[in-house]
């Protein structure tokens, strides 16, 4: 190597030569981008969750008014022979009178001046109040006759108002809300009749209607998501290792595995809707399992999720060195042994990523959901047992959220975003799982 | 398979808000489980309304506009014949921009002007190059136009077609002159042309589709205060901290003026039932009698305190649900 | 006995077997496990799986052919006239379904003993009203033909479930005897479970093609029916995409195409970058700590819903740009580019920004799984690390991150929420990326989800843009995997 | 090194435990086994050598069917074990390698514990009745690879932090732990210390009371002193088989006779 | 061998290169370098010498931080070159390996084609200017490994489509291939056969003209052909450090001798 001299990399360590100089300078940069490229991603997921906190954390606390109701018997059982089913005629509508007569009360009892309808006054309340009533008086007839201590949600305007977001300049034109309506709650705020607690109902409840922002909850949807996702890991996961294994192990190349190669990368393109076609088509249509279920969201997401589980488990199988495998046959396991032993160990962290990525997508998605029929209103109630969770209607957390940022009232608005905090923890708890999973399996060789 | 027993409901997110308030008033009120009431738009509501009879089937399809004949006829085909038409009342769309900005006084004329891919000037049918609102009408301040309007998809976008553009467009005298210039065999062919240049919205930018819902416009009259929006009725009257409503050839709109028919841009919201579900569907007669009876759908009720414009002629529509009268006559 | 019950049944007889079938190999053998073929365990799996396969296959197909086989024996009782004009026979017989549940019910909860259910008379007994109680509630008063249809029913299916309990009692008994019989030192049991195991991973493998069909049978009708209403010229060459609910649209797919192509460039343009540089410094040179809580916050990024980003599209990044490109004098370019906030790059930046965990955490993993070893030859020779990782580490990871950038492509050609509030909805042949354009995936819903006729070619065209995009992204697959083939047969 | 030794040392084999008829191996298109017929005796230590690159490693992994693995490589020709025909579509390539083990030329522990990668033969082989005697199996094949002394401590840190030399050894034990009937190994003491390598080359001895080993190897001492047969190997030819002693004191070929000759030390 | 040919031959060299002083290596919890000090001469061929696992590779890597890479792995101590100490902060680990180039024990070539394995040290570097010099400084650093036969032909084919052996001298050519001043060598005639191994030595000799080669090996045959300088490890200590000649024929330590003299063949 008569022309390469001493030369080449001489000079003292200490000193960085000119090339060593740019060379390093490269590496910097590269670094830097490497940097920069975290710190945008992170500033970006700050800035996003600090806006969905800023915006959600208010649908964690609710507005209650407390008042005192008289069940009036000659309202509720007007025979008065406690017959459930002649109570259960009065309807709601029945029952508003009964609330009207308990503001009215309760503002003179207090003293305060108010130039207020009653109308006005009951719209201080929630409009689901008299539906409380009406339940708490089915469940015990007995009380009928009673003066009965409610804690009624109040409306949300009221709620609004409280939290800041009705303010008293913005409310010209506001029909469901005046002024003399916010002085009065400010009086009722010092009597101590009106609170703002913690709202363990957005967590637990259910939805309600668009005139109800103050009642809607989450919980039940929540339930819905929780249920499709077990149905989702459950499926996915196995099926899209299992044909990632014998994809990437064992196949023979030839002309079906490359269909079966190509088709599923052609899954992965397939816009989300167009599964939920599918599932309408197939699942609903043809194999008539129940509409709105749960079940079949499941296995809409799950059909979804696959490609991007097969994708990365093929990836990160095909990253394990051959020489483990040599190592494993060679002393006589089967390729069945040696994957499983072996290969799918090493393989585990990228299985787990494509899962985390397959399942948060999952989570989120709400196209398919429409046309299966999970978006919408489904206030049904909490499942009582899994079966139930996965055949009867439910809803989604992601549909949620999608139905009530689209709802009038800006209540909704402050929902949704809190829905999305909840949507993130789920999510949160979910992932940690798998992260710490993923940690355990993390090696170099 | 254990049989479904809750009332399957699908259909246009524009009815949605009404039917959760009734379907959530039933559930609370009767033995009945609480119906399902699922969004999608009107097309894929009544989609599946038509996919057949039976249980994996919807038994009652919202709907922001009549059912075309066309649907009908492919209903048939299905087996869906016995459909009862249920109008439960209509739909106010106003126009409206931010609160802090200029009010406005609109006539179909100005919008006509502001957004039509060309319009008349000196008998010439010219491309449109309006900027500001004061180059459609000298009265108007000189805001930049921009104009957030339903898109394609939207059942709006055709009260909005066809009560102000279309409106405009023949008083400006464009539609006459468009109808000339036509060409066509037939007189229907003819003026299918010309209402089809008329709507021809400019594509510059000064107007935007909104493909989503009613809080997309609002957000985007948020980040732009020149935007000039398209709402309905119920969603402007929660959100008046935030908007002003302009008023459309000197009338304000609201649930009274659009129920007597002055305020000209609404439209009738439907919802349709399969009558052969009728008894077998557990509570499909009751919702059905439920959502038009007068306590929930009367002008007093909590659909029109919602927004609803309650329907002059309830009472007719009751009469046909309790008699379950069929689209088409005979029962 | 319950489907429940039979299949905890069976779950326990496999237990039984598995240990019954492991015992007898290992008697075979002496007792010594290397007398044996196999491992013990395979002995049993193959004993247990013998038990539980076949008779839960039997199990399943006898719950989905017993009710129609009951059903068409049951609706064979209803007389004809029973059945109103245009009333569907099914929706009779989910009313049957209904009161033989109930009846089941009331049994159950000793609120009717068996035999007064055979006597009950519908008309006297306010059938309705009782079933109600329990939580079963039916549309209208029990007709008698309904009632005696329902007592068939529910005989019926009792019959049924007895049969089936012995039928599949039959199956696994079948299937122990036969394996357990077979078990011997000698017999090849890993090879027998290992073949079932292979069934299934073929099973699982070839579900792909399934979705497949299921997608395609499930657009392909509405696709005929939108090309027997729209001249397939204008939707494949015409240049303009107009719906309009007066019909006579103009309905173009190239638009559109065009949309979707730029839009997920640009996104690509920004999630590939960061998200290969993020992957690199993650799994370089960031130490555990970083990389252990930097990965799964990124990771959040792909889990945040869609809706945040349309919305952040639409009140953060767009008016950011506009304030940037647009405004004339008063914007910081003194330019009058951009109108409105919704343009090309308004989508694209965000949509990067969500599809940046679906690059970085998939890259990391690979190059991570990358041996030591090649970087130890790399550096041992003076290369800086990131020569390494770019010359060596990046090339031998790369398989791998072009199927990560492949699945972040796919998710950008699928999502909509996005780039309707970032880009709009008007459909836009320009090169600019300041302007609104639209994507074939958000037309697919939005026309999927409007309010036009649902018979009408504004409608159905949701089903051939889906089609085409699917038969368009499986032209691209194909040439990627041909790309990819070519590419590889250098190295192995 | 004595010539004499090895002319005296007595070959006591007599079955043919593996026998090659005209195999052929390509990669691709790349011809690296041509027509090669051998018989590889029982009880009988076999060794090949040749020069870098001549397919030594090539027709060992066939014996095995180790080359199933490698996409490019085509086998053709006959390969009997015990008179059965390894490349028989009834052969279960499993049960053969569990006959047939192989210690690889780069050594490539599994990234488990020590114990683990010594223990996983008999556990999938069944070689164990309880947990005791798999400690023994383990601690008498670490003992007779001699690394023993070295990991006794340390049974529970990973394979992979051995050094290289330790990383073989663990490897022939971990081939040892599960008994195969012949054990081919690819140069086992590249990595080895003289006294390592002669204990290794001790316990090659040893399993030829009881099994066949053939060993690849580099050093033509190694060859003499551990094999009773020596095949020769130049690009991808047989070119010389026979008793060891012969081969290396009287080689028929010329290339053989170059090669050995050329030796050095 | 001649002992006498090693006492003759005349050790030439007169500066220090690399110093080592109180080198401790912690893995973790293994001690695995104990207090080394020893000088490596420049122009000298240095040959470290030591059972398997008693730290050869270790030291070896100390030298040019190779080390650095494995996270368990804590070096104390000083190593000058050149009287610069190469874990000062200031020193950049690549200049210092772009100095001391080194071969690993396990061949590690890229998945490239051979040709960019060689070249990938020239392009890093720099080391030419046309396409046509850096063909050439290829076709020389494979020449000089004793490759260039049998690749000349498939130089775009992969290699880590080699033979083990070749694969060895694939890595020792893309290591000179970078000209460094120093050479650290691990055990780089393991899988060579006589021959390619004498071609390697003659490259070694040929090296220390200019620069200094640092060799670990198993054969003593090898450290006392090529080598002027002998390091004895054991057990992590360095025991005994001396020309060559000396350790081999006269070695201070109990344990040195007794490692020699249990040399076999
Ligand atoms: N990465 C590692 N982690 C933990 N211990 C290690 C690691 N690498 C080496 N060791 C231990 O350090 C000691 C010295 O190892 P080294 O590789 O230096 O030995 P060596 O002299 O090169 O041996 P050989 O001749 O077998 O290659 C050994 O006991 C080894 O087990
Ligand atoms: N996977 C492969 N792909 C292509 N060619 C290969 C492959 N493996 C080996 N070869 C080639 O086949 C020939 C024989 O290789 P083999 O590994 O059998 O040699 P060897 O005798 O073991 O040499 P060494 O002593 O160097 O290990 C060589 O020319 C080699 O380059
Ligand atoms: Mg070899
Ligand atoms: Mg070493």
């Amino acid at each position: 190597m008569s022309h390469i001299t001493k030369e080449a990399h001489g000079g003292s360590l200490l000193a960085q030569s000119a090339r060593t100089k740019k060379r390093n300078a490269a590496e910097t940069r590269f670094k830097a981008f490497g940097i920069a490229a975290i710190a945008v991603s992170l500033l970006m997921l700050f800035v996003l969750v600090t806006t969905i906190i800023g915006k959600g954390w208010g649908a964690y606390q609710q507005t209650f008014i407390t008042l005192q109701v008289e069940l009036l018997e000659k309202k509720l059982d007007k025979k008065g022979n406690r017959n459930l089913s002649d109570i259960k005629k009065v309807s709601t509508f029945g029952y508003a009178p009964l609330i009207k007569s308990a503001v009215t009360a309760k503002v003179e009892e207090l003293g305060v001046e108010t130039g207020l309808k009653s109308k006005q006054l009951v719209g201080l309340l929630s409009k689901g109040a008299a539906a409380q009533l009406r339940d708490f008086v089915i469940n015990n007839p007995d009380r009928i006759g009673d003066t009965v201590e409610f804690r009624f949600l109040a409306s949300s305007r009221v709620d609004g108002y409280l939290k800041g977001r009705v303010h008293r300049e913005s409310i010209d034109n506001d029909k469901n809300i005046s002024p003399a309506q916010l002085d009065l709650v400010d009086a009722l705020v010092l009597a101590g009749v009106v609170e703002k607690t913690f709202n363990i109902d957005f967590i637990i409840g259910a939805d309600a209607s668009d005139q109800r922002p103050e009642a809607a909850g989450m919980g039940v949807a929540m339930l819905g998501s929780l249920s499709m996702m077990m149905v989702v890991l459950a499926l996915s996961l196995p099926i899209g290792v299992g044909a990632s294994i014998y994809l990437e192990e064992f196949a023979p190349k030839n002309w079906l595995t490359d269909i079966i190669e190509v088709n599923i990368s052609n899954l992965a393109a397939v816009p989300s809707i167009v599964f939920g076609i599918l599932g309408l088509a197939v699942f609903i249509n043809y194999m008539h399992l129940p509409m709105s279920a749960p079940l079949v969201g499941g296995l809409v997401l799950t059909l979804m999720t696959l490609p991007t589980i097969i994708i990365s488990t093929r990836a990160a199988l095909s990253a394990v060195p051959s020489s483990i495998r040599d190592a494993a046959l060679g002393i006589g396991a089967s390729r069945m042994q040696a994957v499983f032993h072996h290969v799918l160990p090493l393989a585990a962290p990228g299985i787990l990523t494509g899962t985390i990525i397959g399942l948060a997508q999952a989570l989120g998605e709400t196209a398919p959901l429409l046309l299966i029929g999970m978006v919408g209103f489904i206030a049904s109630n909490a499942p009582d047992t899994i079966a139930e969770g996965l055949m009867s209607p439910n809803s989604a957390m992601p549909a949620q959220i999608y139905e009530w940022a689209k709802r009038a009232d800006p209540a909704f608005y402050e929902r949704a975003w809190g829905g999305i905090i909840l949507l993130l923890l789920f999510l949160v708890t979910m992932n940690t799982v798998a992260v710490i999973l993923r940690r355990r399996f993390e090696r170099r060789w | 398979a254990s049989a479904r027993d809750q009332v399957q409901v699908a259909g246009s997110s524009t009815v949605l808000p009404y039917a959760s308030i009734v379907a959530e008033a039933f559930g609370e009120n009767f033995d009945f489980p609480t119906p399902v009431v699922e969004s999608g738009g009107s097309s894929a509501g009544l989609k599946r309304f038509c996919e057949g009879v039976g249980e994996n089937t919807i038994d009652v399809a919202n709907a922001s506009r009549k059912i075309k004949d066309k649907e009908i006829a492919k209903c048939a085909e299905q087996g869906v014949t016995d459909i009862i038409e249920v109008r439960i009342g209509y739909d106010g769309i106003v126009f409206a921009s931010d609160i802090h900005g200029n009010s406005f006084e609109f006539t179909p004329t100005d919008w006509f002007l502001a957004l039509s891919n060309e319009v008349l000037v000196d008998g010439q049918m010219v491309a449109n190059s309006a900027k500001t609102w004061a180059d459609v009408n000298a009265n108007f301040p000189a805001q930049s136009i921009q104009a957030f309007i339903p898109g394609t998809k939207h059942g709006t976008r055709e009260v909005f077609e066809d009560k102000v553009i279309l409106a405009g467009c023949e008083a400006t005298g464009a539609f006459d002159f468009l109808l000339e210039a036509a060409e066509g065999d037939s007189a229907k062919a003819k003026k299918k042309a010309a209402e089809k240049a008329c709507i021809s919205l400019r594509t510059d930018g000064r107007s935007v589709d909104i493909d989503g819902d009613y809080t997309e416009t609002l957000a985007r009259i948020e980040s732009n205060q020149d935007g000039i929006g398209v709402f309905g009725l119920a969603f402007y009257e929660n959100n008046t901290d935030k908007l002003q409503v302009a008023t459309m050839s000197g009338i304000v709109p609201s649930t009274e003026s659009i129920a007597t028919g002055e305020y000209p841009v609404s439209r009738p919201l439907f919802f349709y039932v399969k009558k052969a579900h009728i008894g077998v569907i557990p509570g499909l007669k009751e919702y059905t009698e439920f959502f038009v009876a007068d306590e929930v759908a009367g002008p007093d009720g909590p659909l029109a305190e919602y927004g609803l414009v309650s329907d002059p002629e309830l009472e007719k529509t009751q009469e046909s649900v309790s008699e379950e009268t069929i689209l088409g006559g005979a029962s | 006995m319950t489907t429940f019950w039979l299949i905890s049944c069976l779950i326990l007889l496999s237990t039984a077997g598995f240990a019954l079938g492991r015992h007898r190999a290992l008697v075979s053998a002496g007792g010594q496990v290397r007398n044996l073929h196999s491992l013990p365990s395979y002995y049993g799996t193959n004993v247990a799986l013998s038990i539980s396969v076949p008779p839960l296959a039997v199990l399943s197909v006898w719950l989905l052919a017993q009710p129609l086989f009951i059903e068409s024996h049951v609706a064979a009782m209803i007389p004809l006239e029973m059945i109103p004009e245009n009333v569907n026979l099914s929706l009779v017989m989910s009313d049957v379904r209904r009161v033989s549940e109930g009846l089941d019910i009331a049994i159950y909860q000793g609120l009717m003993s068996a035999g007064e259910v055979e006597i009950l008379d519908s008309e006297a007994s306010d059938l309705r009203g009782r079933l109600g109680d329990l939580g079963i509630a039916l549309g209208s008063d029990v007709r008698p033909e309904i009632l005696d249809a329902a007592r068939r029913y529910r005989t019926m299916s009792h019959d049924g479930r007895l049969m089936m309990t012995i039928v599949v009692g039959l199956f696994a008994l079948v299937g122990f005897s036969r394996s357990y019989g077979q078990t011997d030192k000698d017999y090849r049991a890993r090879n027998a479970v290992e073949r079932g195991g292979m069934a299934l991973l073929i099973v699982a493998a070839s579900l792909a093609i399934l979705t497949t069909i299921g997608i395609v049978y499930s657009m392909l009708f509405e696709t005929i029916n939108f090309f027997g209403l729209h001249n397939w010229r204008d939707f494949f060459f015409g240049t303009t995409w107009a719906p309009n609910f007066r019909g006579d649209s103009e309905l173009s797919i190239l638009p559109l195409l065009w949309g979707t192509l730029y839009i997920s460039f640009i996104a690509l343009l920004v999630a590939v970058p960061i998200g290969l540089f993020a992957a690199i410094y993650l799994s370089e040179y960031a130490n555990t700590a970083t990389r252990s809580f930097a990965k799964p916050l990124l990771e959040i990024l792909a889990g945040i819903p869609t809706i945040v980003y349309g919305l952040f599209a639409l009140l953060t990044i767009g008016p950011m740009l506009v304030r940037v490109f647009g405004r004339g004098d008063d914007g910081l370019l003194g330019v009058e580019w951009m109108t409105g906030a919704t343009s090309v790059l308004t989508a694209g930046l965000v949509m990067g920004i969500m599809l940046i965990p679906f690059v970085s955490s998939l890259s990391d993993d690979i190059i991570n799984a990358v041996p030591q070893s090649m970087r130890d030859g790399s550096l041992g020779l003076g290369a800086t690390k990131s020569e390494t990782v770019r010359q060596v580490v990046i090339p031998a990871a790369l398989p791998g991150i072009v199927g990560a950038v492949l699945l972040a492509a796919s998710r950008a050609i699928g999502e909509t929420m996005i780039v309707v509030m970032g880009a709009g909805a008007i459909a836009n042949f320009s090169g600019n990326p300041l302007e609104s354009m639209t994507t074939i995936t958000t037309r697919i819903v939005s026309q999927l989800t409007g309010d036009t006729d649902f018979a009408s070619p504004e409608t159905l065209v949701a089903f051939a843009l889906g089609m085409a995009l699917f038969v368009l992204t499986l032209g691209l697959n194909i040439l990627a995997l041909y790309i990819v083939r070519t590419y590889r047969e250098q190295y192995d | 090194m004595n010539d004499m030794t090895l002319l005296e040392r007595k070959v006591e084999t007599q079955d043919i435990k593996i026998e090659a008829r005209n195999v052929q191996v390509h990669y691709g298109n790349t011809h690296a086994i041509k027509d090669v017929n051998v018989k590889i005796e029982d009880k009988t230590v076999t060794a090949f050598i040749g020069p870098s690159g001549c397919g030594k490693s090539t027709f060992l992994r066939c014996m095995n069917r180790m080359n199933d693995t490698i996409q490019a490589c085509k086998v053709s020709g006959n390969i009997l074990l015990d008179g059965e025909d390894i490349y028989d579509k009834r052969v279960d390539p499993v049960q053969l390698r569990a006959k047939v083990g192989m210690v690889f030329q780069k050594p490539n522990p599994f990234p488990k514990s020590i114990y683990d990668n010594v223990a996983y033969g008999p556990k999938i082989h069944g070689l164990y009745n309880t947990k005791s005697e798999l400690d023994e199996i383990v601690e008498t094949a670490l003992r007779r690879a001699a690394i023993w002394d070295e990991v006794k401590d340390r049974l529970n840190a990973p394979g992979t932090g051995l050094s290289g030399g330790q990383q073989q050894r663990l490897c022939i034990a971990r081939a040892v732990a599960t008994a195969p009937e012949v054990l081919l190994m690819d140069e086992p003491c590249s990595a080895l210390d003289p006294i390592a390598t002669a204990q290794v080359e001790e316990l090659i001895d040893e399993l030829r009371q009881g099994f066949s080993v053939v060993i690849v190897t580099h050093s033509m001492q190694q060859a003499a002193r551990v094999s009773q047969r020596t095949a020769f190997f130049h690009l991808g030819n047989l070119v010389e088989f026979g008793e060891t002693g012969h081969v290396f004191t009287n080689p028929q070929d010329a290339r053989t006779e170059s090669y050995i000759t050329g030796r050095i030390g």
